[in-house]
């Protein structure tokens, strides 16, 4: 199969959706002749024009509120937000608009809108261009969070997202963008709320999100030298969250860490976690660890910045203590 | 009084709809009063002559969005009592199966986008459905409703910025009612309001709110030149409102006066003083109208009627409408 | 002792730091001579003047971007949040700036800021002014953040948080405003990350937050009948939280359940019970339950809204759930 | 030019303090271009008679705020090289001790608060200063600087009224450079920018920001006033950036000309127009001129090698900053 990067499988996504549906839109700093800063969006503006492909001042409460007040009446924005840090300034016109609309209205009105940012650290782009804030939206009821860990996910759930008649919020990695995998030539769309196993293991389960996706498969390449056979599972959207392939291979394995780039705490790993304790209390022979990124803000110097995020030898490690029991007797 | 139409039809529709508003109110903070009602409300009361004038302008596609102090926006473009007050008090025929309430009254089978309860929340709604005219190519205008205090809010010049540069069907109407809960307009807004907008290339308007006559013929005027595409448009429509700021707001000598109140009251009520000039004009006689205003009272004595012994929607509804394609969200 | 009102709780704690230190002053809206919507600050403007109590038109990332740098330049704003659904709105001076200046500046800045704000639901106020989101700033690091569950607690962290060197979020429960609870003449602090025992019991944990705590204590009520004994206990500040006091309570009784307002799903019960589960796993009986409000806006219908958040009754029948071994079964 | 000051010590020390930006720049892109630098950074070059003729213009005490294009707000303001490089760096030596980068330079101690990564980020930061200074009664002014691009988000309106209505003593300084990032002003702003800020009762100028001498004058006048209590005022300064957004950023033809760039950098540059002056009107001969420029460039060249020589901050101090009283806050 033909290999793409993931700004590749974004873009082909965004273009396949806009030829098929004359209602999608593209709304953002720079998302027109730039194609913004990642350059994702390279061409767009080329074959849908500056109508569908709409550059905004800098005034993200603003090009989100109007995308709420568009999605409302009838078109499908697709808005651009350059970082994901910058959720904080929309997080009205996100959460109390766009999120509860179609509650409030008793279920008549809708808001067919997929908001495109990103997540990551690790980048040199300190404390407020390196924050991977799903939890945020994770927690308010109405929005769908997807949160791709390749070129293949990145474009089967835009396209996907785009159809779905509510929010839909996706993360994308921002150090992925040039990463490439196999991306069939023909269409297709991933469900949300479908779990994926990126590979199989009977010893302990690996429930990574996005970017901590390869890091959790390097875990378990590492694990397997050892003899320890890992599985590693991909949510692919932590809203709505495949809870039942979860437990199920964590009733076949007893074992969990789940890994996320978001602040641990407070974070997505707790709620995860929480819900495989509860609903697999009788099957663990150890606790669910977590491990999501450090709670102190990114720091610039690269010297700090690595240590932050969770690591394959991290992941290994606290795998290989579980294993050994270490975490029980520590508890 | 400006003499703006010849048609006694239209007349007579104005004079009735800011009637309704009026008696949709009295009766709303009846049921306060009463302790029939859940939470609390905001009165329209005294401002009808702004919503009525503006949406008599305006066609059934039109689109408006609407605040905290909604009902006489619902009303005027077309929403019936019984729903209304089904909503008010949180029954299952509300136009909101009572989920939304008086502060999320949304009509969007009459162009009605919703109340919104985010003071100025609303205002990238209205740019996004005029937006939305203007890419599909239709000649809907939207007109944003919005008090003085919201004028205050960033977003407002967020939206206005892009309605400006995109030339989009919008009209931004301010109702100036001179205070914003307990403060004085002249207390929270430097310089000039109307300046505002035009800093932004937008022309603006600023008109009595207690003429629905001049509202109503600049309006339609504004409206006409929307739709050619001559937008955005601002309003300033400088108005009172007779309750408190909502109807648990009793005793507010601390930051109005009684003399204050008496003299909008008496001298500038925009129906008494529309009345009288149908009257004068030989639109109608004193008896047609005492007859119209009886009907609408008793409509509305029915309406409430009807809404007390409404029934609430079932429990089961409380996770129905978090999303559009899952039918309960907790299942 | 003397017994006092949440609301009056506040006012002095707000009146005793101001007389203490002169840097400390209140902004907000309506925060002068109305006190407040909710009237708890009756009374500073006219010991404090306007200087010090400082109204603010209805622009909330505005005054709250003014108190971030009138913080870091040498005075203590008290940041006064009508409701605490608008902390959407302020999220990027909060989380961006406030939150990350410190580490930022290398621990050069500082930013001495209390944001007082509120949460709960049942009060017939609907989607946008019921939520509780102290989920979303627990979440950022840099942030502290208070949910004081009485009175004595409401005075007692507030001049605690003032005297604090860093951003402190406070969550008051909007519906206890007017409970009373002992609170002594003379001055005292509760320290943050000390949780409180509010009773002490053997079979049971129950770890409740803000407004949670009575319904916790109504829960221990009823089981106490059935012969469970449930030791409640209150957290105070969920960050820092006070790991030590719950680990030593659940180690204890080998059962938990945590009771939050929030919406449970990503939100703060999912942190407290998956951090239970690691470090108490050897002890526990059965997992460790969580007990949010639902995942979905907040209804405004009260048929609806009040199957929203946690009851006593609810809690209880847990409880016995878990105490009965039921939920091991079921997992 | 306007001829404002008799004092050869003020002309010699705006000359030097330009050329030291333009050489600080020169060495931080080549450190880029050199794969020295963690990062992208943006380059203040071209800009540098605005930095220098406002900070010229204010006493020590005096604060401003800065942005991403930050580095000639530092050093006009009184940074050194090495303690800056330092921080470019990652080091520990750097004003942040490595943990803010380029776009979080901040230098307390010469009263500047602080570079932003969140465009209009700091435009409440400003404001909160200013009023610290009106609260506590100090003379000190605050000058916020943000570019053309930044006059989008709504920020800029809430606190513009604040300011106003309060009389605050804060200068915004609009570096209009004719671009945000990729993007010419006249597509994102609508109207005047000028006239906005007028709406709101602010005194507005607009001045050729490649002229030291006159944008020195008429700070220094503003500043006057500011200081007796008539600010806010609003400048826009009317410059270019001559390096492309960040230092990345090379292919730029698609949005701006080559002949533009030319044309800026032959015929306007501040240093020239200003070095010519000087030399015309007899404050300083080519040679001394040239030999002001040559131990510049030395400094610089020293500050580099240091920097690149310094070590990183130890990683044990990744979660030390996140509060002021918590050593470690993961500890
Ligand atoms: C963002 C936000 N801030 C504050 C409030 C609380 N609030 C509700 S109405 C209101 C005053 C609004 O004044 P104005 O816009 O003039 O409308 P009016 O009530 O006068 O019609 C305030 C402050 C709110 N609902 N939303
Ligand atoms: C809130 C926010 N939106 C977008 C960006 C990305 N961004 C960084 S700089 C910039 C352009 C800023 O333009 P301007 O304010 O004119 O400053 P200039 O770069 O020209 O100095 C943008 C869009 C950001 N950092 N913050
Ligand atoms: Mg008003
Ligand atoms: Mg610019």
């Amino acid at each position: 199969m033909r290999e793409i990067t993931l700004s590749q499988a974004v873009n082909e996504a965004l273009a396949e959706e806009m030829r098929r549906d004359e209602r999608v839109f593209i709304i953002g700093e720079d998302v027109a002749e730039a194609g913004t800063p990642f350059k994702v969006l390279s061409g767009l503006v080329e074959e849908f024009g500056t109508g569908r492909v709409v550059d905004t001042p800098i005034a993200e409460p603003g090009f989100m509120g109007i995308a709420v007040g568009a999605a409302m009446t009838g078109t499908r924005p697709v808005v651009d937000l350059m970082f994901g840090d910058f959720i904080y300034l929309i997080m009205d016109q996100l959460c109390n608009q766009a999120a509860k609309t179609h509650y409030m209205s008793g279920g008549k009105l809708n808001v067919p809108l997929v908001l495109r940012t990103n997540l990551g650290a690790t980048r040199r782009s300190a404390a407020q261009h390196s924050q991977s804030l799903h939890a945020l939206v994770a927690h308010i009821p109405g929005l769908k969070v997807a949160m791709p860990s390749s070129a293949y996910e990145a474009k089967g759930l835009m396209k996907t997202a785009i159809r779905d008649d509510n929010p839909v919020v996706i993360f994308e990695d921002k150090l992925m963008y040039q990463d490439k995998a196999p991306v069939p030539e023909e269409e297709y769309l991933i469900p949300f709320g479908k779990a994926n196993v990126k590979r199989e293991g009977s010893d302990i389960t690996l429930i990574a999100t996005s970017s901590m996706v390869q890091v959790a498969e390097k875990a378990a390449e590492i694990l397997a030298q050892d003899g320890i056979e890992a599985e590693v599972i991909d949510p692919r959207t932590i809203v709505p969250l495949d809870e039942e392939t979860l437990l199920k291979s964590v009733r076949k394995t007893s074992r969990a860490i789940v890994i996320d780039e978001g602040h641990q705490s407070y974070g997505i790993t707790g709620e995860i976690a929480a819900r495989l304790n509860e609903k697999a209390f009788y099957h663990l022979d150890a606790p669910v660890l977590r491990m999501g990124a450090m709670d102190v803000p990114v720091p610039f110097s690269p010297a700090l910045e690595d240590v932050t995020v969770p690591t394959p030898d991290g992941v290994a490690e606290n795998a290989r203590r579980l294993m050994s029991g270490e975490m029980i007797h520590a508890a | 009084m400006a003499k703006t139409k010849t048609n006694t039809e239209d007349y007579l529709r104005m004079y009735r709809q800011m009637v309704r508003i009026r008696t949709f109110e009295d009766n709303a903070n009846q049921l306060y009063l009463s302790a029939k009602m859940p939470g609390l409300t905001h009165m329209y009361s005294g401002e009808e002559a702004v919503a009525v004038g503006i949406c008599e302008a305006l066609k059934f596609t039109d689109k408006i969005t609407s605040t905290h102090r909604g009902h006489g926006h619902c009303v005027a473009k077309g929403a019936e009592f019984k729903e209304m007050f089904c909503e008010l008090l949180g029954k299952e025929e509300g136009y909101c199966r009572g989920k939304g309430g008086s502060m999320h009254i949304a009509d969007q089978s009459n162009g009605n986008l919703g109340a919104n309860a985010i003071v100025g929340g609303s205002m990238g709604i209205a740019t996004g459905s005029a937006f939305t005219a203007k890419m599909l190519g239709k000649d809907d205008v939207t007109v944003c409703f919005f008090g003085d205090g919201a004028t205050a809010q960033g977003l407002m010049y967020e939206v206005m910025n892009m309605a400006a540069l995109w030339n989009l069907p919008v009209i931004y109407a301010c109702e100036n009612n001179g205070y914003s809960e307990y403060t004085k307009t002249e207390e929270i807004a430097a310089g000039s309001i109307t300046a505002r907008a035009e800093a932004f290339g937008i022309e603006a308007h600023q008109v009595d709110g207690q003429d629905v006559l001049a509202v109503n013929a600049l309006t339609q005027k504004l409206v006409e030149r929307a739709r050619k595409g001559e937008g955005p448009f601002f309003l300033e429509l400088m108005t009172y409102r007779y309750h408190g700021h909502h109807v648990g707001d009793i005793n507010r000598e601390y930051y109005r006066s009684k003399d204050e109140e008496k003299d909008w009251k008496e001298n500038r009520d925009p129906i008494i003083r529309f009345r009288t000039w149908l009257v004068s004009e030989g639109v109608a006689t004193e008896d047609e109208i005492e007859a119209m205003n009886a009907e609408i009272k008793k409509d509305a004595e029915a309406a409430v009627d009807y809404a007390l012994n409404a029934k609430y929607p079932d429990v089961s509804e409380v996770d129905m409408h978090v999303f559009t394609d899952i039918k309960h969200a907790l299942a």
